[in-house]
């Protein structure tokens, strides 16, 4: 059943991520994009990861998508029009990123697979431990202070110029 | 039959029940307020349909079911229609891991009064409240009508501005319980209410008042639906059952939020002193008590202004939630709590 | 190493007070030269030159018994501070160790002492000579600057120490030699001096970089020991050693005014008389001859080397002294005299005896001094003048001067018993012991050269009627005693000099077995008959038969042009440089190299970036989609290639 | 969990949701449309961390996601930031219209 679920929430995510980048409207792909983020939430759910699931629902779905679809509207952004400038750039495009995928997983399929632990799960406090562990203290601590950094480059970015 | 199915009964069983409760305490919820707002500012509310008025959401309700669905035009027809599903839809699912009672012994098997007991508890509410932004939103954008834009913009800014702080207000809790199920916060919280996390993380139940209130919309925080101003916000264009939906998932949402005020910073279903056996009943109890609360600040206070609102949420509300986790952190950490 | 702790310091001490001397006097100059003391500068450096020699005494009498070690006694550091206290070396510079050491033994005892010892006489010559000169601080400073760098060069344990005092020297040459720097000539001939000087200083350290490469050491005595463990190879005709021998004598032969590199001896005579005298005959030009009998064990190791050395040294001193014949200017006749002595000496380094050469040096520095000094009091006495044809019968005038002048003549031309006889004859010995009859026979011929032209000399100063313009104002006059007395003890020394046993005493420092006396009770009698001869045959030209010069010179007018030409050295030079290097930098250097080459691959280089970028800027289309497919494909290939071409 | 999910078809959909991310990067215009595109590649990316997460059974591979989901916020909120200076100074957010910086 599991299983099931996997290939259908998979197969969700390859159709709407194939929206994300073929519907012209921007609106449009923000919320296919939403769905593929909400089918892949589940696929991490169903790998043994709640704590990520949970995070990448209240991170992409809640926080940076609504901050996309926030600046969609309130940029009121037309969809788009025409291939644009460079048209012939778009097959060769298309025909790299399909022998980049090509690479990337066969890359990914030779790599190391480790013991494999069966019905592996991940319980969400022992990933709080994890990332307060000796290891990953100081990587989180810079994490914080990028996102500080992050957040005052934003507000100084879209700040109205004082007249 | 198979323990699967037997799991699967009880699940279905847990399910109605809660789905029923919800409707009934939505419509009554509806009525409460109207009496209670009109008592506050002297008038008498409706009180025309069956004892006390107590019919008139059961008529408010067939009403709206057979009035004329509208859909204005150059609305995103797909989005319009989807966007009270998802709030509806958002709202129950939230509402589906908060525990309301004790595990209790039912025909010979433990029973907890929960329908699912999820691993990342808080983690999975806080996902799916953040989802419910995009039903206001997208009811917004896809009216195409100006009113519904501004308050789905609106609506959307101040909601992920309270969400950041109704989530840190959750921290301190979760850092004193260590875990993040409700059922072990709740369980931490037992023996009397200097042990409740009203007590003990003060600054952490104001905050998480406030932002929830911001988060569910409601007065000071309800620019998003201003009728003064917006006329209704987001539901301007909605009539019919969709608004009727959209009315419930913004009662069920205000129920979620009291019910987690009541499992995170009221003791749950412990009664405030020990000794008393812990029961759904003081669960029920609290819970109105807090839904009563929101219906008093709605007579009570004015709307702010949206500068007001951000200012507040990102200048007060987040420095005070932050200091709050340094605090309850160090405290931790001294063993002092 | 020694347990007196004085001792250790006392040599620093006599190396330093000279340095001492000249920091006062260049600090606080105008405080000591006040007003009515006109002598102060000259005294204090006179004091301190007296000092050095006083303490070299004393710690030449203390170490008597120590100098016998034939490795001489080394003194690393002045350990005032007590022993160990102040250990840092002088370079430092990953296998490149060099201390701060001094080297005492016999040899550098000698030269010390006779750097100190004349030094100390010149400069109680200066006081007088000086008098009435505004600078005399100046000068002084200069030349307790030079002594200073002089015992340096001579004490130095190590060859950049040495090297440090070399171009020290150098530096107060040429300085004093401009001394009068309003005077175009002689600012001229400082940097004449310089420039030749710098030519075989190149050479020197290239030859110093050479020999720290074949020997791993720059220390004085360590170098001649690691001689003796080269492989035979090493001292082939053009091996590492010869090499090395070569350069450094090129060194040697652009400090001790050897052919061709004597050019700027002469020309030094523009300086004061008594830098002359001290810089120009007794020390600092001996320097060369110094560094090859330092460096003996390395010479004795190349057979080439050694030619070459009494080669040049020959040549040097026939063709020094032929031109001497010819000249005018009393001075100058002593330069070319000097040139020529020096030629001498490296001629006894050629054929072994460097014992013999380090004797030499000794005498010549006395009577070479004297002679100076002695012609600077006949200027003193003339106001002046210089040119021997203005001169004449000044024998009663002055008459100090004379007797004085004399000895030198005398001890120069080598007869004996004065002390050129001795050094003179002991160098012939030397190349008849070393089987080279072409050098003895030319030595010899010199010798009588010289001793015509220093005939010449003193019967066209001394003798005969005075032929110049006396000016009442300034009455020929004999010197002031403290001019005199400087004369009247180098007069002795000039005398008795060559009863010191010098080759003796050297030689255990040289490290080179002595050279075997040949069996030749005639050479002394040949000798003294040849210096004889040429005085006497001088006195004749010069006095009886006054026009058979004038009728030679006549009679071979292209030898005497050629003289008188100098061989012509300069115009050579003076060719090489205004042609040869001018034109070679105006056309090669400039137009071919830095124009064509340098600014055309400057500007080249610029030009090749332009149209490169004007090229490459097609690329920048702006089009941001565009540079990412470009990073697409980069990707994609970098995959490829690890994935499938790995 | 159930054994039945295959770790290399969870790697092979990230694969081809990176692919196909990239290929959006290349074939929208709109800024914030690339923007979403990029976000697409990182969520394939964490795809793949957790898939090698569960086949390792260690959490090193959580960890990174949970890095990567910050780092992918931070990107946003700066990002957006610029493309709102952009709009408010050209008017546009056509990725083909800001081509000053060219030859």
């Amino acid at each position: 059943m599991d299983a099931a679920l996997f290939y259908l929430l998979g197969a969700l995510a390859l159709g709407s991520s194939i929206v994300v980048i073929a519907q012209p409207n921007p609106i449009r792909s923000a919320l296919a994009l939403i769905v593929t983020l909400c089918c892949l939430a589940g696929i991490f759910g169903l790998l043994g990861s709640p704590f990520i699931a949970a995070l990448q629902v209240i991170v992409y779905a809640g926080a940076i998508m609504v901050l996309f679809l926030f600046v969609l509207m309130l940029l009121n952004v037309e969809p788009e029009r025409g291939p644009g400038r460079s048209r012939q750039l778009t097959f060769a495009a298309v025909a790299l990123a399909v022998a980049l995928s090509a690479q990337l997983g066969s890359v990914l399929v030779r790599g190391d697979r480790g013991a494999g632990v069966e019905g592996f799960r991940a319980p969400s406090v022992d990933m709080a431990r994890v990332l307060f562990s000796e290891s990953f203290l100081y990587a989180f601590e810079a994490v914080a202070v990028l996102i500080l950094a992050a957040l005052v480059g934003a507000v100084v970015l879209a700040k109205r110029e004082l007249p | 039959m198979t323990p699967f199915l037997e799991e699967l009964a009880i699940a279905a069983v847990k399910v109605g029940a809660i789905i029923g409760l919800l409707l009934g305490l939505f419509s009554f919820m509806t009525w409460a307020e109207r009496r209670l707002l009109a008592l506050m500012q002297f008038r008498l509310g409706p009180n025309r349909t069956g004892p006390l008025g107590l019919l008139q959401p059961v008529a408010d309700g067939i009403k709206l079911f057979f009035k004329e669905e509208t859909i204005p035009e150059g609305a995103h027809r797909g989005l319009f229609l989807a966007a009270p599903v998802i709030a509806v839809v958002t709202a129950f699912t939230a509402i589906a891991v908060v525990p309301y009672g004790p595990t209790l012994e039912l025909f010979g098997r433990q029973v907890p009064l929960q329908i699912a007991s999820l691993d990342v508890g808080l983690l999975f509410i806080f996902a799916v409240t953040s989802l419910g932004v995009y039903s206001v939103v997208l009811a917004g954008y896809a009216s195409n009508n100006k009113f519904g834009l501004l308050g789905g913009l609106r609506s959307s800014a101040q909601m992920f501005s309270y969400e950041l702080t109704l989530g840190m207000s959750w921290v301190g809790v979760i850092m004193l319980a260590q875990s993040f199920q409700i059922a072990d916060i709740v369980g931490a919280q037992a023996g009397g209410f200097w042990r409740w996390n009203l007590a003990l993380q003060p600054l952490a139940a104001f905050t998480y008042f406030a932002a929830a209130t911001a988060e569910v919309s409601r007065t000071p925080f309800d620019l998003t639906e201003a009728e003064q101003e917006l006329v209704a916000g987001f539901h301007t264009e909605y009539s019919s059952m969709r608004f009727a939906l959209l009315q419930m998932a913004e009662y069920v949402n205000i129920i979620t939020v009291a019910v987690l005020a009541v499992n995170l910073f009221l003791g749950g279903w412990h009664f405030p002193f020990p000794g008393v056996p812990a029961s759904p009943l003081w669960f029920a109890l609290k819970v109105a008590a807090v839904l009563f609360v929101f219906i008093w600040l709605r007579g009570t206070l004015p709307r702010l202004r949206y500068d007001q609102l951000m200012a507040f949420g990102w200048k007060v509300l987040l420095p005070l939630v932050t200091l709050n986790i340094l605090v309850t952190a160090a405290l931790v950490q001294a063993g002092v709590l | 190493m020694l347990q007196d702790p004085l001792l250790n310091v006392i040599p620093f001490a006599a190396l330093f007070l000279p340095l001492a001397g000249f920091a006062a006097l260049s600090l606080f100059g105008d405080a000591i030269q006040r007003e009515g003391n006109a002598r102060g500068a000259g005294v204090v450096a006179s004091a301190t030159c007296l000092g050095s020699f006083g303490l070299l005494v004393w710690s030449g009498a203390r170490l008597a018994g120590l100098l016998a070690d034939p490795d001489g006694l080394r003194f690393s550091q002045p350990y005032l501070l007590g022993e160990g206290a102040l250990r840092m070396d002088w370079i430092e510079a990953g296998s490149v160790r060099i201390p701060f050491s001094l080297l005492l033994d016999p040899l550098s005892l000698v030269m010390g002492l006779t750097v100190s010892g004349v030094g100390f006489l010149i400069h109680v010559y200066s006081i007088g000579y000086m008098a009435h000169d505004g600078e005399s601080v100046r000068y002084f400073s200069y030349l307790n600057l030079f002594t200073f760098f002089m015992l340096l060069l001579v004490l130095g344990g190590s060859l950049p120490l040495l090297f440090v005092g070399w171009e020290g020297v150098g530096l107060c040459s040429y300085l004093l030699i401009g001394f009068w720097y309003r005077k175009q000539s002689a600012s001229d001939a400082g940097k004449k001096a310089f420039v030749v000087n710098r030519i075989g200083d190149a050479a020197l350290i290239v030859g110093m970089i050479l020999a720290f490469h074949s020997f791993g050491t720059l220390d004085l005595v360590d170098l001649g020991t690691n001689v003796g463990s080269k492989p035979a190879e090493a001292m082939g005709a053009l091996g590492p050693i010869t090499l090395t021998c070569l350069l450094l004598f090129l060194g040697a032969c652009g400090k001790s005014a050897q052919l061709p590199l004597h050019v700027w001896l002469p020309d030094a005579m523009e300086g004061p008389t008594p830098v002359s005298a001290l810089i120009h005959a007794a020390t600092m030009v001996t320097g060369g001859v110094y560094l090859v009998a330092r460096l003996a064990p390395l010479y004795a190791s190349s057979e080439t080397a050694m030619a070459v050395v009494a080669i040049v040294g020959t040549l040097t001193a026939f063709v020094a002294a032929t031109i001497a014949l010819v000249q005018t200017d009393i001075k100058r006749v002593l330069a070319y005299s000097t040139v020529s002595q020096l030629g001498y000496m490296f001629l006894a380094c050629g054929v072994g005896a460097f014992g013999v050469a380090v004797f030499h040096l000794f005498t010549h520095a006395f009577f070479k001094a004297l002679l100076f000094l002695g012609s600077g009091s006949v200027i003193h006495a003339l106001s002046g003048e210089q040119d021997m044809r203005r001169m004449g019968g000044l024998r009663r005038r002055i008459p100090w001067t004379f007797w004085t002048f004399l000895v030198g003549t005398l001890a120069l031309a080598g007869v004996p018993p004065l002390a050129g006889f001795f050094s003179k004859d002991a160098i012939l010995a030397g190349a008849l012991a070393a089987h080279s009859e072409l050098l003895f026979g030319v030595g010899l011929a010199t010798a009588v050269l010289t001793a015509f032209y220093m005939g010449r000399l003193l019967v066209l100063t001394f003798f005969g009627e005075y032929r110049g313009h006396e000016d009442p104002a300034h009455p020929i006059h004999e010197s002031p005693p403290s001019m005199l007395a400087p004369l009247v003890a180098l007069a002795m020394g000039s005398a008795l000099a060559g009863a010191a046993s010098i080759p003796a005493f050297v030689g255990p420092a040289l490290r080179v077995p002595a050279v075997e006396h040949p069996h030749a009770p005639w050479l002394p009698w040949v000798a003294t008959a040849g210096a004889l001869l040429g005085l006497v045959a001088a006195a004749y030209l010069y006095s009886v038969y006054t026009d058979v010069p004038r009728r030679m010179g006549e009679r071979l007018r292209p030898v005497a042009r050629a003289l008188e030409a100098k061989y012509g050295f300069d115009l050579a030079y003076d060719w090489i440089a205004s042609r040869v290097i001018v034109a070679g930098s105006e056309r090669a250097l400039w137009r071919g190299i830095d124009v064509g080459l340098i600014d055309g691959l400057v500007n080249g280089i610029g030009r090749g970036a332009a149209s490169l970028a004007r090229g490459a800027r097609g690329a920048q289309t702006g089009l941001l989609r565009g540079y990412a497919l470009v990073t697409l494909g980069g990707a994609v290939a970098l995959l490829a290639y690890l994935l499938w071409l790995r | 969990m159930s054994p039945g999910i295959p770790v290399d078809h969870a790697l092979l959909l990230s694969a081809a949701l990176f692919g196909i991310g990239a290929c959006g990067v290349f074939l929208r215009r709109n800024l914030i449309a690339i923007f979403m595109c990029i976000e697409l590649m990182l969520n394939a990316v964490n795809l793949a961390f957790v898939a090698f997460s569960r086949a390792h059974g260690t959490l090193d591979g959580q960890v990174l996601v949970f890095f990567v989901m910050t780092v992918a916020a931070a990107e946003a909120a700066v990002g957006l930031a610029i493309v709102i200076a952009l709009q408010r100074h050209r008017d546009s957010v056509d990725a083909d219209s800001f081509d000053l910086l060219r030859f």
